[in-house]
């Protein structure tokens, strides 16, 4: 059946049996994805229906996962990298930047390497420290990557299989905090451009952008708002590198108010980015100065403080009311 | 943090001169075994709690009374209720998650009790056993678990560093450590502690490497538990782990992690060799992780029980209680004693834990930075404002 | 004597030798560090006035380097680490982001780690890849590292001395193109504190903000611009974190007008946040947006474009102007 | 890559079966040689140039006829006058930089003569004449050194991937492109070129973990020439490279990096093992950097010009000419003809680097992306604006 209800995690794990299934280049490979399914089980299932060969439980290393997969992509395979959590990826770090984000254009065009790297990102799950970061920006300002985040199902399906499809190499954040979040998939659709952003609630008096796990939370604040007579326009932006600037900037100009919310910290997180750009594209619109919800600078807290550090309901209304203050 | 100082905290350090032992290290046997690329598995108590002979390390336990015995007996009982209790608790809703030791008690206990006070352990997350030797207080170890901070003890107090969660990156800690008492000319030495899983991080290789090329006072001890989350060994090597050591230039050395005599034996050698300034070993403790990886964790996913029970064969504490009972004059008492105290620790920790105070919100500002920040002022002195804005409203 | 002129990687020679001079604990290491005296010399005669077991010719493993460093400041020692070019810090970005910059505040507070790690950086020297790059917002944007960079002589000598002392670990940014650029240095004077920013040229109609390499291009574009009757104030940062925002704020109030460059590309740049902020602070004092001028969205060019793709006196006048044009 | 494609570019790829000779692979010497640890050094040419029996390896270089002998030669001074002219050019200032290749030119070309076509090649950024002998047109190397590229040809026309700058990156590339030739159920093999310093590096080891995990046919071909920069190899390893390879569970063996002739007996056995489905050896060829680490080093801060001297003994290709001379009938004019061409290999390489025109200021927008990105598409236009004001300007 083409629409189907399914949490984020499931439909990940379709997202990747569909591209196994139609390309036999693309392969999964990373720690515990194999009997286990992965530490989510978002790979449930997919080593005893692909086998070993294409579904490789790794050496722990990250950077030899990243680098040997860049070989095999050089290789002509697609691997689907999984980082277990957030935390983790540093050590493949170099690899991205300095291999993975350049080895096309190194080769002026005559390489390429599509390789995705999905990573479970952000908190609120209570775990334990390098569980729940939010490290996109450190992503996004390296050119040569591409940077992605769904927030729901659908997206989590179809984003995926764009990724895969991609020739570039993409960063898959994957809003961990939501996989059990439930949403339709129509895995016949025709899916929306992976790097545009999509207007996930209209409204007419202030622009919420969010991505990932903080697109529910806008979703929940532009509900509490209307109730208090204001109108919320709730971007999703869905795709960090390349940014979706005129979608926000078409927003603003309507709007005059714009609110960029993200659990990463603010202090060089991509809402300065967003601010920056879209104070410079809508100055003589915008009514308030950006104002941005975010982490703070801080190492990400014990678990029993990220109800605290992590923008909630509160925190995003209580932006929302200083930008229409001004 | 010898076997003799059985008390389980706050023991006072006492740093020693270069023994006479520790000079004599030099001829030690494991080393040219390891050079030959032996790959025999040390071991000085059968499973069936049988005392085997060894010309080359029976040596480094000679004085390993039976009361030493007991000690070692009581700190694996210790270890292991600490840890069953933690399970628990984590069952209970009381911590977010919790890594067992289950199986590792001879391992941990066994290396650990071979460390003098002023040697220091880098751990990873699982080391709950060495902890409890080093003297640590089991309930500070639960904090992190429960989410109230990142690590909950001081490191210089029992010269015991914070759990570490990123695999492998505390065995260059480690070594950097090393290299400083060697620049101190200090006698004491540095273990560390890694999975069969970290083996394959570039880290543990890159501190194989400076270990070696400074002569680095370190140990490097490897509980080979057979599993990686669900990973089995052969999923990082194709070879015996110890002899990874062999290529970097250092002697490595397979031991019975079940048997918590051979890895006190070799995990003293190799300390000795660390203080004599002969550089780095590495200790593989074949041992087995009878619980699942985590709480969060189903092995049922990935192995069969049959190997489960059939490593339960060699439990590491019923194999020396069987010697305990068979070839000491270990009365009943001792054992319903240690029971006693036990589950007083289980009690404790229980109550500790429940009564573990959530940190003050503005703890999350705390630390960040020894020197201050200004940033981290200014977000501090904003979030301060904010939730007095709601004490406002409330008033 | 106390005053001389010296050239900036001299200026750091001094200041490193003063370190290893007055206090025991201080070492110095990296690669080709001890008898080459570092590929640009800075650490000339160290190691033979201080010996191998002090300034440290190390393995080539950055990820060891600094992962060592960290188990020696553990042990009391300062360990000042050196970074061969920007390009190759990140094989030790897992070491600086997950256990560097926090282990302080994982230990709430019982543990120090004094490291410093000094990274030539930046372009402009006709170098090939990876030998050119800018990748301070890497490290600003992560909570528990401070973030500095001097412009000249005397900061570069005065500033490393703080960096030394601090007991934060600093990532200490040299701008190697301006290695050679001579300044008087003052060893007995009392330095600036290590994170304010200081007002390189004072001005009144718009406010250039700069910091490490292209101090030098912005008070430059400040001589041609005073020529052409345009008062430009120039603010040397110094700092990016912490970043001193008062300072930008105040001359903002002043000029109105600001104009942030630097090497690093624009998107999600330093820059970025200082727009965002400033914006924040300021939003009824700009007349014109911030603007920025930095690195394009792609790797660092060969050696024969960069000159291209660094920001000069053209493009940072063409900013100035068009900010005033609002 | 054959030995007897003597041509220097352009060699058409052949992919082969499996032969008889990789199938007894198994019982090959080295490999016991190597698991026994053996320190010797695998020589077939002694720095005289008499030949030395090798009952080990002579039949991997049973079919060079004298006739290919001359090819190795003219390879090696092919590609050192190239690299000559290369250090010319960067002292005029038509280059920024120059690594030269000098004193390693047998360890290269041996090695890479030992290669297929379908075989997949990941250099340094020293590999200069395993390009030469992959057919890589050489002017093609020296545009990244001039900076108008990061890299000047397709990969993938002669199997040679890019120059790697970031030490040891390019193992894992290698390793993961031989899992995918594994995966593939192909024959061909893969080799990957490293230096001393970067057997430090994490990568490299993660490197050697994944390829004997996988059984990936790859070859480690570790160029120790006794420096990086101006470390020597004891800031590196206490023990000798090749030994590495053991602890991970493959062969290492040791061979003479300025003999041509064992080095491509040596890489022709591992490579051999690698199509055999053996999995990965590491090849250290001891050798020496006899010039500067690049052309902005300066070597006399660091090592005594003595070593230098003692290594110009070694020489590479004095060695075969003396070989050539004495015990074949390569007459006079072999080596004068020889000269002319390479003297005329000069000259093209030092036109075609003049002539090589810097990029157009618009090609740094470029190849960033594969599939296009809206931000770079925006800072093109602006800085094509931008530059176009300033034609305005001029108008
Ligand atoms: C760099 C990094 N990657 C992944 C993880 C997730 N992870 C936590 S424990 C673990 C397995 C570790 O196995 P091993 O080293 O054998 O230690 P054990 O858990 O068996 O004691 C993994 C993959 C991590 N903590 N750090
Ligand atoms: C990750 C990294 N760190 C540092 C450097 C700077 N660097 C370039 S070459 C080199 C020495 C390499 O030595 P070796 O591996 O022995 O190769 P060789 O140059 O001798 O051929 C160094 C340190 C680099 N390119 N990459
Ligand atoms: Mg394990
Ligand atoms: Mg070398």
């Amino acid at each position: 059946m083409a629409v189907q209800k399914l949490p984020i995690a499931k439909a990940i794990n379709e997202s990747l049996r569909t591209a196994l299934e139609t390309d036999p280049k693309v392969l999964v490979m990373g720690e515990d994805v194999g009997k286990l399914g992965g530490v989510f089980r978002v790979t449930d299932g997919l080593q005893k229906d692909f086998g070993e060969d294409r579904v490789i439980d790794t050496p722990l290393a990250e950077s030899g996962i990243v680098g040997t997969a860049i070989g095999m992509a050089l290789r002509g395979y697609r691997p689907v990298v999984e980082i277990q959590f957030d935390g983790f990826v540093f050590p493949a770090y170099d690899q991205i930047v300095t291999q993975l984000a350049k080895m096309h254009a190194r080769a002026l065009g005559k390489v390429k390497v599509p390789v995705v790297v999905r990573i479970p990102y952000g908190g609120g799950i209570g775990a334990v420290e390098h569980h729940s970061e939010s490290p996109e920006a450190l992503f996004a300002h390296v050119a040569g990557l591409k940077v992605v985040t769904p927030s729901n199902a659908s997206d989590a399906y179809w984003m995926l299989q764009q990724a895969i499809q991609s020739d570039d190499p993409v960063i898959f954040f994957e809003p961990k905090r939501r996989y059990w979040d439930k949403g339709e998939v129509d895995t016949e659709a025709v899916p929306a451009d992976l790097h545009k952003a999509v207007v996930a609630r209209e409204g007419t008096d202030l622009t919420l952008v969010a991505y990932g796990p903080m697109v529910k939370v806008c979703l929940e604040a532009a509900t509490v708002a209307a109730e208090e007579g204001t109108s919320i326009e709730v971007l999703d932006l869905r795709s960090i590198s390349p940014l979706d600037f005129d979608a926000v900037q078409k927003s603003v100009e309507k709007t005059r108010h714009l609110v960029v919310v993200h659990e990463a910290p603010v202090f060089l997180g991509s809402g300065a980015e967003i601010a920056a750009r879209i104070t410079e594209r809508c100055f003589y619109h915008l009514e308030a100065p950006v104002l941005r919800v975010g982490g703070y600078h801080a190492p990400y807290p014990p678990a029993r403080l990220e109800e605290e550090y992590l923008p909630g309901l509160d925190r995003v209304l209580d932006a929302v009311d200083r930008s229409l203050a001004y | 943090m010898t076997v003799d100082s059985a008390a389980s905290t706050g023991a006072a350090r006492t740093p020693r001169k270069r023994t006479a032992a520790s000079k004599t290290a030099k001829k030690s046997p494991g080393r040219t075994a390891a050079a030959k690329g032996k790959s025999d598995l040390v071991q000085l108590l059968t499973p069936e709690g049988e005392r085997v002979k060894s010309t080359e390390y029976d040596t480094y336990v000679a004085d390993i009374t039976d009361d030493a015995l007991r000690g070692l007996y009581r700190d694996m009982v210790m270890a292991r209720r600490f840890d069953a209790e933690a399970v628990t608790l984590q069952r209970q809703g009381e911590l977010g998650l919790w890594p067992s030791l289950l199986g590792q008690e001879a391992a941990q206990v066994g290396s650990a009790r071979a460390t003098r006070d002023d040697d220091y352990v880098f751990p990873t997350y699982r080391e709950h056993g060495v902890a409890w030797c080093r003297g640590v207080e089991p309930e500070n170890l639960l904090g992190m678990f429960r989410g109230v901070n990142n690590g909950g003890w001081d490191p210089n107090t029992n010269n015991f560093h914070l759990y570490t969660i990123v695999i492998g990156s505390q065995t260059l800690h480690a070594t950097g450590y090393a290299m400083g008492i060697a620049k101190d000319g200090a006698d004491s030495a540095v273990i560390a502690y890694f999975g069969d899983g970290a083996s394959s991080q570039g880290d543990v290789a890159e501190s194989f490497t400076f270990s070696a090329v400074y002569n680095a006072p370190v140990v490097f001890f490897c509980q080979n538990n057979q599993w990686a989350i669900s990973e089995p060994t052969e999923k990082q090597t194709r070879v015996p782990l110890y002899q990874r050591a062999q290529g970097f230039g250092f002697p490595g050395v397979r031991v019975d992690g079940n048997d918590v005599l051979a890895c006190l034996a070799v995990t003293r050698w190799a300390l000795e060799r660390a203080r004599a300034g002969e550089g780095p070993t590495l200790v593989e403790a074949f041992t087995y992780r009878m619980g699942a990886h985590t709480t969060s964790d189903d092995p049922t996913k990935y192995r069969a029980d049959e190997e489960r029970v059939a490593w339960e064969a060699k439990d590491p504490i019923l194999r020396l209680r069987a010697y305990l009972e068979n070839h000491t004059d270990t009365g009943a008492e001792f054992f319903t004693d240690l029971e006693t105290e036990s589950e007083t620790l289980g009690r404790r920790v229980r109550e500790a834990v429940r009564g573990m105070q959530d940190p003050d919100r503005m703890a999350m500002f705390e630390h960040g930075y020894a020197d201050g920040h200004a940033l981290v002022d200014e977000e501090r002195a904003q979030f301060a404002a904010y939730q007095a804005s709601f004490a406002e409203e409330g008033a």
